[in-house]
């Protein structure tokens, strides 16, 4: 058990993730292309038109990706800088703020779609439904975590502060979202309300779920690029960067 | 442990008292903003009483946030936060003090200012002691939350904005149990369920942040 | 398939612009993003390479940190 | 007592000190020099334990300090270039609070001599924000006429005095090693104890 | 004179920069604030947008107001201020070059962003555009007025709080004539008339305001 | 030149002093002496017009300053405890502000320069918020490298400097009495200067 422990420290250093991160991503770019093709191949070109919605309902195959990512999102960046505050892993710490942008992108991205989608089938941008508003409160706390960690200018310091603030959010949004969902129902029922079909045809499932793993493999891939930056950035005076930049290979 | 948090409560209000401004001027920020609506709004009662929750919180949770910046960020410029880092009590118990005194000087006057205005805005007797409740209840819930975001933004420039930024968020449950209380008892329902809420996060603010910010303080102090 | 042309395709039963907007948006997005972070990798590796270049030149005296 | 071994300090991408090392013993002082920036108000927050170091360790009474916790900060007194008083404070006000934040117990009359000491007698109830910059460095400086904590750590004390108030606080220092005290200071003044061992270390090139 | 004014517009623009997450919050508490309400008072849109020109000009006042106690205070604190003042030139000129750095650094990029909301709440076209209008036109003087309070709170212990008792009752004017305006147009009325004291309002500020704030500036430094 | 007159200074219900007066030429420094809250600093900030003094006047080159307002201040250079610098800027934007809202032009290789001379080199682009105490104040100082103003007025200058940059500084000023400015200085430490008249003045008891 201690040896495996051990191996996984191996990898949590930057030095060796970094070349490893690298050889990871195009793999991840070649998931994310080939199931994000099938998902939107089957979501509009074989799922059926919807009987309620007609064909503005295909908003689904991207509108649910992207809420269910920038949530999931979330919460592996707590994972992450939970770790980092309790083992002291430095990458742990850059982990959590390559992901804290793609998960505010596809938060906005599911607020956007979500609008558009709003704006023909309840006739506004937006309307304050529990869901909607405890997603616009996601994208808060990420644009908090960024603006927290921005404001931060020596790194080690931005990892703990930002991490406290992700262990607190993630707390936070449980209570956030059942708070949001009871304030909206005591109230008079919403004027507009979500018009699912009980039964969702198999193929816009199918579609949805493709696309949700497409959408989950961009974030990976992203995320590993990004982090790739970061630990360059952060160990740029070390002794294997230098080694791994004057040497030929990039 | 106790005598420290004496200590540190009492030092805090004392500092409170003597910036005298300070008790009043919350006050008076609370007293305006909630004013400002029928200015902004227009003046019809009706309309005004189905606003009131909504608006009082929402000067409350400003009124407090406007009071967080100055939390720590004194102690820390003047070097006291390295002194009290450096006590062998847990930094934790001295947060805690803080957060208390702060809630003594931001949400208590505030609490007990609130049937004034209530009235005003023609809100019902048994509403407005709902309204009382439960800003009893919840007030102490936005200071302990508060502390951490003043703990982590602490140093950092700018941080008036970007401490609202971060706790506003986290305001939010508090938000809407304490307008639902409100609500519900003017709507004729028992506001029971929405206070017990409100307790539970202001036990469990108290409870949990001080941790939280005192590790978000030596971060800070690093 | 479920489109008998393409300008049926494009009109989305009347939802087009509702539709090839949140296509676009996500689009948009998912392009910029890899495009961004890629440039970025790129001018930091520069950079580096640059200030690794300067140090070796002038060994002893500290780089001016913080380009 | 207090003991550092192989300390370094990185700040930024920058390695202010590293291989820094010493040992006090009971009634010795350590004076810290270098020039401004070669890193001596960072070792002291270091030796606090304020910042951690980036390798190395700090013992005292041969235990780790970082384990040691509060027992270690029960025996320390650590005054820095700020003077962690209340500007709206009064100098007897700010001085009672610090001794009680501190857990300790003053009275007040001990308080005012305290004040009286370091030269402040009449100006202790003034609120702090209209003394004199070598005023409000006094009243800091008068939490030290009656601290008995063994570990005094001391960054420019001397800074903002006049030349009578130096020699008071260099007075203060002298009995307290005297009595057994340890100290670690840093100074760009050079300033004659009354009394004790003064080793020297020398940060920078 | 004109280069002073360029070197403190400057300055004080890459302050605001530098601390980066400055402008970026500035906007995003406005939008947090706006957004409060609707979480405080139900989601029914037709009440939301009667609401609306009320809550969006209380909350460009509040984060006007919330980035004013910084104006001053830091070149205060660090000796810059005096500087300031043994200059040649006379001091409200610096002033007014500070008052137009906060205004494009909090003003401005709100006013910028005011469609966004306006459709949150589900303003008609022709009212989201008044609202533009009126923020461009209004928030100048939320700025001038602001310094005015700045200059006096500077330096007394919780200025914070004692600014905004100071300043909001002289924000309320621009208050009342920015949600008219908007009113204005939901109703159908033309916002003409609003607008033309609105914009005498910011005018009168930014000409007359910088000289009762470098008089405030000067007692400050007594 | 500077010329005061029967200055008094009250503080509250505290007089400082009173009658004080001296007469400044071309070339001079008055040193201000004095024990900590005798009124060296209110004084300074008298003879630089922000505190309009109880009773007394202070005249340059003959005419009284409060008069000459503007025409006074484009002479006078003042530095205070506080450094006036911003912690967020780096040295060099801080010296470009300061030298810009002063009125003057300032090219960025003369503020490399200036900033070389008091020994900030590679420290140019690091914010001032990570620089050390005495690192601070040398930055406020470089101001004075290229500073052609004819009279300086200088509280404590010296204050938390090491011994090369405290010798930089009395240097600096050594030039400016050499090309026939004026300065009026207050220091608790003994420094020797390379070139000038020096006056004394006690303030106090
Ligand atoms: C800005 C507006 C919107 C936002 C922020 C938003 C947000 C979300 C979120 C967070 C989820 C995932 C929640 C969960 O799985 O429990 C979701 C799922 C979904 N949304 Fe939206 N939404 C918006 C508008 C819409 C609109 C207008 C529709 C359709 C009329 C819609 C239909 C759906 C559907 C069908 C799901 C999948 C539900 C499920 O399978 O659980 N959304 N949305
Ligand atoms: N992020 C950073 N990057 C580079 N250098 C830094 C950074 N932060 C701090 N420094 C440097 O670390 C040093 C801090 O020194 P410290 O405050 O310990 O000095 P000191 O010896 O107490 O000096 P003084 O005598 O002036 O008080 C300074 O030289 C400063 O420039
Ligand atoms: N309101 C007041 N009431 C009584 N005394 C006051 C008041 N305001 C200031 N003082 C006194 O005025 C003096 C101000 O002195 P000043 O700052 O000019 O001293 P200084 O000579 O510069 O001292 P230092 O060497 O410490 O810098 C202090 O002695 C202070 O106690
Ligand atoms: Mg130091
Ligand atoms: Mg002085």
């Amino acid at each position: 058990m201690n040896n495996g422990l051990l191996n996984w420290f191996k990898f949590a250093s930057p030095q060796s993730f970094y070349p490893l991160a690298g050889k990871m991503i195009p793999w991840f770019w070649a998931l994310a292309a080939v199931l994000g093709a099938a998902g939107l191949y089957i979501g509009f070109f074989v799922a059926p038109t919807d009987a309620q919605q007609g064909e503005g309902y295909r908003i689904i195959f991207l509108h649910v990706p992207a809420a269910w990512m920038s949530m999931f999102i979330y919460l592996v960046m707590a994972f992450w800088a939970a770790i980092g505050l309790i083992y002291k892993t430095r990458l742990s710490g850059m982990m959590a703020s390559a992901l804290a942008p793609t998960g505010a992108l596809l938060t906005f991205l599911a607020l956007w779609t979500g609008a558009f989608w709003g704006k023909p089938m309840w006739g506004a941008w937006w309307v304050w439904d529990a869901r909607l508003t405890s997603e616009l409160i996601l994208f808060f706390l990420y644009i908090g975590f960024i603006a927290l960690q921005a404001a931060i200018d020596d790194p080690r310091r931005a990892d703990k502060a930002g991490a406290i603030l992700a262990l607190v959010g993630a707390v936070n949004i449980p209570i956030i979202y059942f708070s949001v969902k009871w304030w909206n129902t005591l109230h008079q029922g919403a004027s507009v309300s979500l018009s699912k079909s009980p039964s969702m045809a198999t193929t816009m499932l199918w579609g949805m779920l493709l696309c949700a793993l497409a959408f989950w493999m961009y974030s990976i891939a992203v995320a590993l690029m990004r982090v790739r930056s970061i630990i360059l950035e952060r160990e740029r005076g070390t002794e294997w960067v230098r080694q791994r930049l004057t040497s030929a290979a990039r | 442990m106790l005598a420290l948090l004496k200590t540190v409560v009492a030092r805090d209000l004392r500092l409170a008292m003597r910036r005298q401004a300070d008790i009043v001027s919350a006050l008076f920020f609370f007293i305006i903003v909630v004013s400002l609506f029928p200015l902004g709004v227009g003046p019809e009662p009706d309309l005004l009483r189905r606003l009131a929750p909504g608006v009082f919180w929402v000067a409350a949770l400003l009124a407090t946030m406007l009071s967080l910046p100055r939390l720590f960020a004194d102690d820390f410029r003047d070097g006291t936060l390295e002194q009290l880092a450096l006590t062998p009590q847990p930094l934790a118990v001295a947060v805690f003090g803080k957060t208390l005194a702060h809630w003594l000087s931001s949400g208590l006057p505030l609490t007990l200012l609130s049937p004034l205005i209530g009235m005003q805005f023609d809100l019902p007797g048994d509403a407005v002691w709902t309204l009382v409740l439960a800003l009893a209840i919840g007030t102490p819930a936005l200071s302990a939350i508060g502390a951490i975001g003043a703990a982590l933004t602490l140093g950092l420039r700018g941080g008036g904005v970007l401490l609202s930024l971060l706790v506003l968020p986290l305001y939010i449950p508090v938000l809407i149990f304490g307008a639902g209380a409100v609500d519900a008892t003017a709507g004729g329902i028992a506001a029971q369920a929405h206070l017990s809420v409100l307790a539970a996060l202001s036990l469990g603010g108290l409870f949990f942040a001080p941790w939280a910010t005192a590790a978000a303080l030596r971060i800070a102090l690093e | 398939m479920v489109w008998n042309s393409f300008s049926e395709f494009l009109a989305m039963g009347g939802y087009g612009l509702y539709v090839w907007g949140s296509v676009a948006a996500t689009a948009l997005v998912m392009a910029l993003e890899p495009v961004l972070l890629a440039r970025r990798q790129r001018t930091l590796i520069a950079q580096i390479r640059r200030q690794l270049a300067a140090d070796g030149r002038s060994t002893g005296q500290a780089p001016r940190s913080r380009a | 007592m207090l003991e550092a071994s192989n300390l370094e300090c990185v700040r930024g991408e920058r390695r202010l000190f590293a291989g820094v090392g010493f040992r006090l013993e009971a009634g010795e002082l350590l004076s810290l020099g270098g020039a401004n920036g070669a890193g001596k108000t960072s070792l002291l927050r270091m030796i606090c334990g304020l910042t951690p170091p980036a390798t190395g360790e700090i013992r005292w009474r041969d235990q780790p300090t970082n384990q040691l916790g509060a027992e270690f900060r029960a025996e320390l007194c650590y005054l820095g270039h700020h003077n962690a008083i209340k500007e709206e404070l009064t100098p007897l006000e700010n001085l009672l609070t610090t001794a009680h934040l501190a857990g300790e117990s003053l009275a007040e009359e001990t308080a005012l001599d305290a004040l009286a000491t370091v030269g402040l007698a009449g100006r202790e109830d003034l609120p702090c924000r209209y003394l004199s910059q070598g005023q409000k460095r006094r009243v800091a400086l008068a939490r030290l006429v009656h601290e008995r904590r063994a570990l005094w750590v001391l960054d420019e004390p001397y800074v903002a005095l006049d030349v009578a108030a130096v020699a008071m606080v260099a007075g203060l220092i002298g009995a307290h090693l005297q009595r057994g005290g340890l100290a670690v200071l840093t100074t760009h003044q050079a300033v004659a104890l009354t009394a004790g061992t003064v080793r020297e270390l020398r940060l920078g090139h």
